[in-house]
């Protein structure tokens, strides 16, 4: 599976993606936060504040409760500031 | 007729009212909006980052939109991200009707609709000292008006 | 900063655009419209008559209010006339604000408002018969929503 | 006083402008109208559906019951159709 990170959430976590094999357990984009967020401090500090993060899934913007089975790419960011 | 763009290029309004205006045909009426990069606060430079191709959908979704529910003959929106300066032109769009209140408000729900619709993130540079804008509560408020009853 | 032009020289879109954003100083927000000439029902041709002198007067009040109503940093009016043919421009309006509603609603009001306080008459031309436009009750109803209560 | 016209009054007339000097008794555009009205077939024709005219006195719009004395310039056309 492959994540991609925006704006801050990039920044903190350091790299604009990775690709991650989640165990089976995690069936939703939270479960996915929850697991990534121990991966290391950076990820911590992406994920702190699960308010001000958003999600999509194969580019669909989604909420944080939705299910990732047989998603090829997930996207976590914070809140869009566009225009 | 429908025109999306996400590009670091300036954006040159002569050519994006031309286009907009050969899409037209019969549609008479042709509105447009402009957002400039503002200088207040002391930001010296503003960098737009955006989701490749995820933004672009986003985008095209919001035009096809606006086409059905006004009966567009056109409609563009051109997004430019990269570094900016204040005074440059972030974003741009354009619809054509042959009424223009249909045009204008067109245009007033597509750059409603895309500050809070479209994946894109601002960071604000003063001095050294650079920051992500926050979400604005009024941008939440202004895009909701155009929600369906 | 108030910008009227009434000529037969066609309208120079990247020339108004560009004047619109150097007055709009820190307003972020451009709108304009842009009406066209339309080629529904055969009209050949085009030809807009004003009244000179009273037609600036016209328009550069409709601009002041304009300003005055909505806090604009800058609106922008520019109306052709003499003989045009379908697909040019008619008449440019444009509109900085720093706020995006503010710029739209403005450039709406002053098309509305021109298309019944302004002296122009347009006659068409369709092949050898030309006619008088008769004025249009819509407009009188576009232009009404604008009066204070 | 100058009179100006515009549109298909100034075709029906036949001139663009003109220069009268109505008598005392001609005290409102509603008058002065009456009184050009008789001067040619082409004023007759200009002014021959009333509920179709409008008046600029001085280059301000008024209706037509308004009183031009003194003034310099009276404007008389249909209504307007422009942008």
């Amino acid at each position: 599976m492959r994540l991609v990170y925006f704006a801050w959430v990039r920044e903190r976590i350091g790299v604009p993606e990775e690709e991650v094999d989640p165990p089976a357990a995690v069936t939703t984009v939270d479960a996915l936060v929850d697991w990534l967020a121990v991966r290391s401090p950076g990820h911590a500090a992406a994920f702190a504040d699960r308010t001000r993060l958003r999600a999509a899934v194969d580019q669909q913007f989604v909420g944080l409760d939705t299910a990732i089975a047989g998603a090829r790419e997930v996207a976590l960011f914070p809140p869009v500031t566009g225009g | 007729m429908i025109h999306i763009r996400v590009s670091p290029e300036p954006i040159d309004i002569a050519a994006e009212q031309a286009r907009i205006e050969h899409n037209a045909g019969q549609g008479g009426a042709v509105a447009t909006f402009t957002g400039l990069v503002r200088a207040d606060d002391g930001v010296e430079e503003l960098t737009l980052e955006h989701y490749p191709g995820a933004t672009e959908a986003a985008l095209t979704r919001l035009a096809e939109e606006a086409c059905h529910r006004w009966s567009l003959a056109a409609a563009s929106i051109v997004h430019r991200v990269g570094a900016m300066t204040p005074g440059e032109r972030i974003v741009f769009v354009g619809t054509a009707s042959s009424h223009r209140a249909a045009a204008l408000e067109a245009c007033a729900f597509l750059i409603d609709r895309l500050k809070t619709d479209a994946p894109f993130w601002k960071r604000e540079r003063r001095g050294d000292d650079a920051r992500w804008v926050e979400q604005r509560d009024g941008d939440h408020a202004a895009a909701a008006r155009w929600k369906r009853e």
